[in-house]
């Protein structure tokens, strides 16, 4: 079953045209992995099916529903999850506070207990301001929050930015043990290694566009291009 | 501390028995590190290991509670961060910082301004700053901006900026240079540019870098220093740290890099 | 008779129970103006006129409609928590992306508006509103007599005070309500109603200057004016506590009283600034405020 | 291969190749209108306009220029005014001297306030110069010298380097005029020097320009000095167009209005503070005889300003296509 | 030989600030009044009152005293709250040859050193406030005083005045505390005044101050305990803000009382008709100050300043505020003032009815003579 479908988006941040119709969709249980160099608009697609940011035009649909006149404090209710690029942890709050902070949407997330077990650096500084952590135990703690909420369908922007290998390694296996458990991920990378062990399908983003799409299987076919496109 | 070649260059930065403490938590402890003229000197550990704290204490941006730090020998414990700058100790931030609504010119000559004395004079007309152009323009051609001069520093991409950061730091000439994750958030080719350019001014300069780019910490760094949990896990050039059985496990994880 | 610097003991226990009356519509003022602050960035000059308008309401209720100071000690907060929260929602909502400095100066009309119109319809001299009977008379407590009613006032400021502090600081929503301080736009992706929130939290604040002002109306003169001086001392109350620290406002709140009321005893002409010179000396001291984290 | 945006921010407006010339004509026009208009209207008015547009600009470079709001700098015009009035009233001081005092008083205390308020920023920063500046106003309603609520009254005017009888209305205005413009040029100066530079830098990234060496807190000091200073001359200035001073002018309302001004002009430009002066003063001036309620228009046009143009008047026209199309652009 | 053919009264005043009740919009009303009153020309020439709000602030005063003078041929001002303003637009009219009657502003420095030979005072100023409720309260057995203090000039010169005027009369002065302007709790220095024992609390302070220390008295118990309030600058405008049930047994001074005989009742009611307020001595002293004026005018032949200021100091001021006044060479208008004592509740049910009259100040003992005063104009 198509779990996200996104036709023709449109996107703008004031004057400034960033998305010029992007399709993608996502089959339930799928990890799709968005590449493209910097500010070709991964960031942006992911706010634009968020409902962040809203002049936008086009179709967007979650598990059948049509998601542009729903108000951004209802898309969480239906099922979606986001991880943004800068993370956002509350300074005000302690690590625990952030952790409990967003509302559960639906039974099946993640308990504490076991979010802790898998990040056992937030446990240990639970009750310390959120941003007094690192920039790595920021983005554990950033992922952590959704897991809790039971969110079907998790958006993750760049989750590797700037961490350790070992972590990168460990958020890693999160998101395999997370596609076991069937959750659907759409997740926006750079760190193409890390990302060819947990897609199944890739997209190709530039200014603003799909402009490829392939299998895992696929990949070294398109070596070539993705080597022109990004660089790599 | 092993030296790592036969005749060690001076030192220019060191610092003993490093410590700082936040409330009840201890973010740094006793961190012994020297850092030489001429030398890249990476500084590489878990997130959260205290590299950025680190860069803090040493810069003054914080102040230490334990420990002593010596620039070019002289004590600077006590010193106030604006001072350690004119002293010849200028850092880039992690997260980029240059000033967004002045072009690429002027960000450049804002450095260049407090060398050239052209800072306080309220009573000068702005173009007295001309005379900062050229010098401001071959460093901008260094590292690949002159397209960009007139560009406010805001519409410039997120790697730029970083590489507009670092030319602003290098028009101070500073003796000692530390950078906090200067390639994050690059692509690919500007990472080599950027890593040239670090290699180059090291030449007589010393550079105290935080990067988890281990490919590049590999390729232009001469000694590498391992923090985790705010202390010293292993010190030492790349090939000896990285084989580090611990820095495998905290840091570099059980594949290659 | 004891003395302490020249002043009999038992006259000194007498200041320092006003002191701490004083002090406690210093708190619940300053705590309307941090949990404002705390939560929107925005600092409320509006707050004294507020807190004028819950006196106002309360005076309004009594004249008009023949409602008492109980119900009115419920309704007339709730009045002007109501016009906070309609200002919230149709003007200053549209300020919180921009520098607080604009909150600071779109309050600052407000006030004068909300100031002017009162004067408009009442002109300046005050309005007498008497304190409910239960509470009249006074109690001899040997040193001094303590009218009832400036007892009441402590009780209920330190009852309320207490509450809005468990409320923000250990439940739920005032989990939300800091958050959402921070990062509105991810608190909403997260499927909270933040917009609400932010009004409900303006007329929060609001509300606890009008309750203030139903307080203040049996002991002051119901007059336009009577916020508009306050303010100032208000501010400084919050400074000193620590911007933002709704514990220090409370706290500090309650210490300036006292100070105060023992300046008014030693050397009252400089009762006015005292407040002002110890917040300058706090802040050479400690910058962030005896309650502050540091900025 | 270029890494840019996916398409190009808000459209650029290019300057129009003779908006230079058409800036200088502008001007000569302005300069030319102020030559002209005490023979047209009313001189005591002009000056008053002239006195509160000066204090206005000496308050946007702070604001405008550093991002400093000061919610106290009645304290530095109506100090001076004081410090003036008393030293031509009562020393017998020429009034070009008795000016320079009041200068001289307001950078003192522009420098004892600046100490203690920038250690903060933003709406900190605010908040203790309204507190300070409410310390100031206390001391002055009971010093000695100020005569309490009574205010300094009746101050000669004299004569100016001792031969120019300053009594005459117009001689006064074309000094004002002349006070006006230099402090203006003044003003001009320091936000486009190296200083102005640096004081830019700081207000877009203070911990970057420390880590470049400059210290921080003397720059916004001496910023804050200069913008005190030249309150001063504005209100030294005022004591003798009106020949008195009074308490008005130190209390917090008058920090108030001086923000009103300002905001409704234009914050960073530096025409903005003079026609948002000139709105101020004109509409006081009218509501003091009309049937409105001073105090609550006054707080809607605050209001209605930071709702639906808070780049002001002049700022909200340097922002339109026109304004762009003339090469203007504001600071903020 | 009326100028511009028109004779134009400028009442200038706070109608929007602190003293907006004080005299306020209702000057404006009773200034008209006057004008009907006296038939509504004067020479055969229309008269016009014309308004202005100095919002308190003597520049906003000035700049509007020079328009009304230079352009818009207003002869005279009138009312002029707040010394600040009072003295600023004296001196200023002196300069342009203009008269100026004030009524609103209290300070004796209008007809002292700073005095003008156009310049009058009418209605009070700090010295027969001081006299009035000092010397007359001392002759009924209040003879020891504590004084409440606003510190600052006013309040100084008033708790001077009433000391020396206690002292003189035989009573003692047994301590004074100095509150700043615009205290809001007055719970401390109550303390204080109610330790001290003496008899009489004297508040020299104003407005909402006086208002909310009388208040607050009143919840300390000092007025049940014995002790007697007396405020020094209080209008029955306050009084009625206040309440009668806050204010009873408050001793005042004012030079008029709408309630005193049948004319001023018949003057209060037509007030009140067009006010919704009775008068008090702001209202009724800017009445009085009109109708002088006009009276001069008529006696001079001209509106000619110079000529108008001798009537003015000639003619003597009988009207429904003064008896007998008459204006002494610095400018000052002298009449009885009246020692008041605000009613208890329900003692009497005629709305507006607050005070008690207890005792007639004569106005060359309430006054400071003239020959003392500092002013230059008075020559001996
Ligand atoms: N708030 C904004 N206002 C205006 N333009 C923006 C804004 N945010 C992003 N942009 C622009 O939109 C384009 C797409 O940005 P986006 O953040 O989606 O890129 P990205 O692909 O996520 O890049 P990166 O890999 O650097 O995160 C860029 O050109 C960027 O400059
Ligand atoms: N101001 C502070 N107050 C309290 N704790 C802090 C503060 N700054 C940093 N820390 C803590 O100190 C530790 C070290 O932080 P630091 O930012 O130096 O890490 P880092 O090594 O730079 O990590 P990263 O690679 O993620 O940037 C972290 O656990 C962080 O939570
Ligand atoms: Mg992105
Ligand atoms: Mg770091």
């Amino acid at each position: 079953m198509t779990l996200l479908e996104v036709n023709g988006l449109h996107a703008w941040y004031g004057e400034s045209h960033i998305l010029h119709g992007v399709d993608l969709f996502v089959e339930e249980g799928e990890t799709i992995c968005i590449l493209g160099r910097n500010g070709m608009g991964k960031t942006t697609t992911l706010r634009t099916i968020m409902g962040i940011l809203r002049k936008r035009t086009g179709a967007i649909r979650f598990a059948g529903k049509d998601m542009m006149g729903v108000p951004l404090h209802r898309t969480a209710r239906e099922g979606l999850g986001f991880v943004p690029e800068e993370r956002g942890i509350f300074a005000t709050l302690s690590v625990e506070e952030n952790l409990m902070l967003p509302p559960v949407v639906a039974k099946g997330g993640m308990s504490v207990g076991e979010i802790y077990e898998l990040f056992p650096n937030l446990k240990e500084r639970r009750s310390s301001p959120g941003t007094k952590l690192s920039g790595g135990e920021q983005q554990m703690l950033a992922m952590a929050r959704i897991l809790r909420t039971g969110a079907r369908c998790l958006l993750l922007d760049e989750p590797t930015e700037g961490l350790a290998p070992v972590i990168i390694q460990r958020i890693g296996e999160v998101l395999i043990e997370l596609r076991d458990r069937g959750m659907t991920v759409v997740l926006v990378e750079q760190n193409f290694r890390f990302a060819s062990k947990v897609a199944d399908r890739f997209y190709l983003m530039d200014h603003g566009q799909m402009v490829a799409d392939f299998p895992v299987e696929e990949l070294p076919a398109n070596m070539p291009m993705l080597n022109s496109v990004l660089g790599v | 501390m092993a030296p790592v070649t036969d005749h060690e260059p001076r030192v220019v930065l060191s610092a003993r028995g490093l410590g700082k403490d936040f409330g009840g938590f201890t973010a740094v402890n006793n961190v012994d590190l020297d850092v030489h003229h001429a030398r890249i000197h990476a500084l590489i550990g878990p997130n959260g290991a205290g590299k950025t704290t680190v860069f803090n204490l040493l810069t003054k941006f914080l102040q230490p509670t334990r420990g002593k730090i010596t620039l070019l020998g002289t004590d600077i414990t006590r010193t106030r961060p604006d001072k350690v700058a004119r002293m010849g100790m200028v850092r880039s931030f992690q997260i980029s910082a240059v000033f967004p609504h002045l072009t690429v010119l002027e960000n450049v000559r804002v450095a260049l301004q407090r060398p050239a004395e052209l800072a306080v004079q309220f009573w000068q007309p702005l173009s007295a700053l001309d005379r900062l152009n050229g010098r401001a323009e071959v460093l901008i051609e260094e590292l690949g901006l002159t397209p960009y001069l007139n560009t406010r520093a805001a519409d410039l991409s997120y790697g730029r900026k970083r590489v507009l950061e670092i030319a602003t730091t290098l028009a101070l000439d500073p003796e000692v240079l530390l950078l906090d994750e200067p390639m994050a958030g690059m692509g690919q080719e500007d990472v080599q540019m950027v890593a040239g350019i670090i290699r180059e001014v090291a030449r007589h300069r010393a550079v105290l870098m935080v990067e988890h780019n281990l490919n590049v910490v590999a390729d232009i760094c001469h000694q590498v220093t391992v923090l985790q949990r705010g202390e010293i896990l292993a010190h030492g050039d790349y090939a000896t740290v990285s084989t580090d059985p611990r820095v495998r496990t905290a840091y570099m994880g059980t594949e290659d890099a | 008779m004891m003395t302490i610097f020249g002043i009999p003991t038992a006259a000194l226990f007498g200041q320092l129970l006003v002191g701490l009356i004083n002090g406690s519509f210093y708190a619940l003022l300053s705590l309307g103006l941090a949990v404002i602050f705390g939560l929107l960035r925005v600092i409320n000059f509006a707050h004294g006129a507020q807190y004028m308008a819950g006196a106002f309401a309360a005076l309004l209720l009594l004249t008009q409609t023949g409602i008492g100071y109980w119900p009115a000690l419920i309704l007339a907060p709730l009045i002007v928590g109501l016009g906070g929260a309609l200002i919230e929602r149709t003007m200053l909502s549209r300020l919180y992306k921009l520098d607080p400095l604009y909150g600071l100066l779109f309050t600052f009309g407000l006030a004068l508006t909300l100031e002017g119109t009162f004067r408009w319809f009442f002109g300046t001299s005050g309005q007498p509103y008497s304190p409910p009977a239960a509470l009249t008379g006074a109690v001899n407590l040997g040193f001094m007599f303590l009218p009832i009613y400036r007892g009441w006032v402590v009780v209920a400021s330190l009852a309320v005070c207490l509450g809005v502090w468990l409320l923000i600081e250990k439940t739920k929503l005032g989990a939300y309500l800091r958050a959402a301080t921070e990062n509105p736009v991810l608190v909403q992706s997260f499927g909270v109603n933040v917009p609400l929130l932010l009004t409900f939290t303006y007329g929060l604040g609001a509300a606890l200057a009008g309750f203030a002002g139903v307080l203040a109306a049996p002991v002051y003169q119901v007059s336009p004016l009577m916020g508009s001086n306050l303010i100032i001392v208000v501010f400084a109350v919050v400074v000193v506590g620590g911007m933002g620290s709704i514990l220090g406002a409370i706290v500090t709140g309650y210490l300036l009283g006292i100070a105060e009321g023992l300046t008014k005893v030693f050397y009252p002409e400089a009762s006015n600034i005292v407040i002002f010179v110890i917040m300058a000396i706090v802040l050479i001291l400690r910058p962030a405020g005896l309650f502050g984290k540091d900025a | 291969m270029a890494r840019g945006s996916a398409s190009p921010a808000a459209p650029a407006v290019a300057a129009h190749p003779r908006a230079g010339t058409l800036k200088i004509v502008l001007l000569l026009i302005a300069a030319a209108a102020l030559i002209a208009a005490p023979f047209f209207l009313y001189p005591i008015f002009l000056m008053k306009l002239l006195c509160f547009a000066l204090f206005a600009a000496a308050f946007n470079l702070l604001l405008g220029y550093t991002g400093l709001l000061s919610f106290g700098h009645a304290t530095f015009f109506g100090g001076s005014a004081y410090f003036t009035a008393h030293a031509v009233k009562v020393w017998g001081w020429p009034p070009e001297f008795g000016i320079l005092l009041g200068v001289a008083g307001a950078a003192a205390l522009g420098l004892l306030m600046g100490v203690i308020a920038i250690r903060r920023q933003g709406i900190y920063f605010a908040m203790i110069t309204l507190a300070l500046s409410q310390m100031f106003f206390f001391f002055c309603l009971q010093a000695a010298f100020t005569h309490g609520e009574d205010g300094i009254q009746s101050v000669p005017r004299g004569h100016l380097f001792g031969v120019i009888d300053l009594s005459n209305a117009t001689n006064m205005y074309f000094f004002v005029l002349g006070t006006f413009t230099l402090g203006m040029l003044a003003i001009w100066r320091f936000v486009n020097s190296p200083f102005g530079m640096i004081l830019k830098a700081i207000r877009e990234n203070e911990p970057r320009a420390i880590s470049l060496g400059y210290s921080v807190a003397e720059y916004k000091l001496g910023a804050f000095v200069m913008s005190a200073a030249l309150a001063g001359l504005a209100g030294g200035v005022k004591a003798l167009v009106f020949q008195f001073a009074t308490l008005t002018d130190v209390g917090w309302q008058m920090s108030g209005e001086v923000i009103l001004m300002t905001l409704l002009g234009g914050i960073g430009t530096l025409v903005g503070p003079v026609v948002g002066s000139a709105l101020v003063v004109t509409l006081q001036n009218y509501l003091a005889t009309s049937q409105f309620p001073v105090t609550i228009i006054t707080g809607l046009v605050f209001m209605a300003c930071v709702l639906l143009f808070r780049r002001g008047i002049v700022g909200e026209f340097y922002a339109s296509r026109l304004g762009r199309r003339l090469g203007f652009r504001s600071e903020s | 030989q009326v100028s511009d053919d028109l004779v134009k009264i400028g009442i200038l005043n706070d109608q929007s600030g602190v003293y907006a009740d004080f005299g306020g919009k209702y000057s404006y009303e009773a200034a008209l009044m006057a004008v009907e009153d006296y038939g509504g020309s004067v020479l055969g020439k229309k008269v016009e009152v014309v308004t202005a709000d100095h919002q308190n602030k003597a520049d906003i005063a000035s700049n509007i005293a020079r328009q009304w003078y230079d352009t818009e041929q207003v002869d005279a001002i009138m009312e002029l709250t707040t010394s600040s303003v009072a003295l600023a637009v004296q001196a200023l009219s002196q300069e342009k040859k203009k008269v100026t009657i004030t009524t609103g502003a209290a300070t004796t420095e209008l007809t002292g050193k700073q005095c003008s030979p156009y310049g009058f005072h009418w209605a009070y100023d700090t010295h027969a406030l001081a006299i009035g409720t000092g010397g007359a309260l001392v002759e009924q057995g209040g003879d020891s005083w504590y004084f409440l203090t606003a510190d600052y000039a006013f309040g100084y010169s008033l708790e001077e005045n009433t000391g020396a005027v206690v002292k003189e009369k035989g009573g003692q002065v047994l301590g004074a505390v100095r509150h700043p302007l615009s205290t809001t709790d007055f719970s401390s220095f109550l303390l204080q005044a109610q330790a001290s024992g003496a008899k009489v609390i004297g508040l020299a302070n104003a407005g909402l101050d006086t208002q909310n220390a009388i208040k607050q008295a009143g919840e300390f118990g000092i007025v049940q305990g014995g002790q007697r309030l007396a405020a020094l600058l209080f209008t029955l405008a306050e009084v009625h803000g206040l309440g009668v049930e806050s204010a009873q047994g408050l001793t005042l001074t004012e030079s008029f009382y709408w309630n005193r005989n049948e004319e001023s009742a018949e003057f209060g009611k037509r007030f009140m008709e067009r006010t919704g307020a009775m008068p008090n001595m702001i209202h009724a002293g800017t009445y009085s100050a009109v109708l002088s004026y006009l009276k001069a005018v008529e006696a001079a032949g001209t509106d000619e300043t110079e000529a108008v200021s001798a009537k003015l100091h000639e003619l003597p001021v009988e009207d429904v505020f003064a008896k007998g006044g008459k204006v002494a060479a610095n400018g000052r208008m002298i009449s009885d003032v009246y020692l008041l004592e605000v009613k208890k509740p329900g003692e009497s049910d005629v709305p507006w009815d607050y005070y008690n009259v207890l005792a007639t100040i004569p106005g060359d003992q309430a006054y400071l003579d003239p020959a003392q005063s500092g002013c230059p104009l008075v020559t001996n």
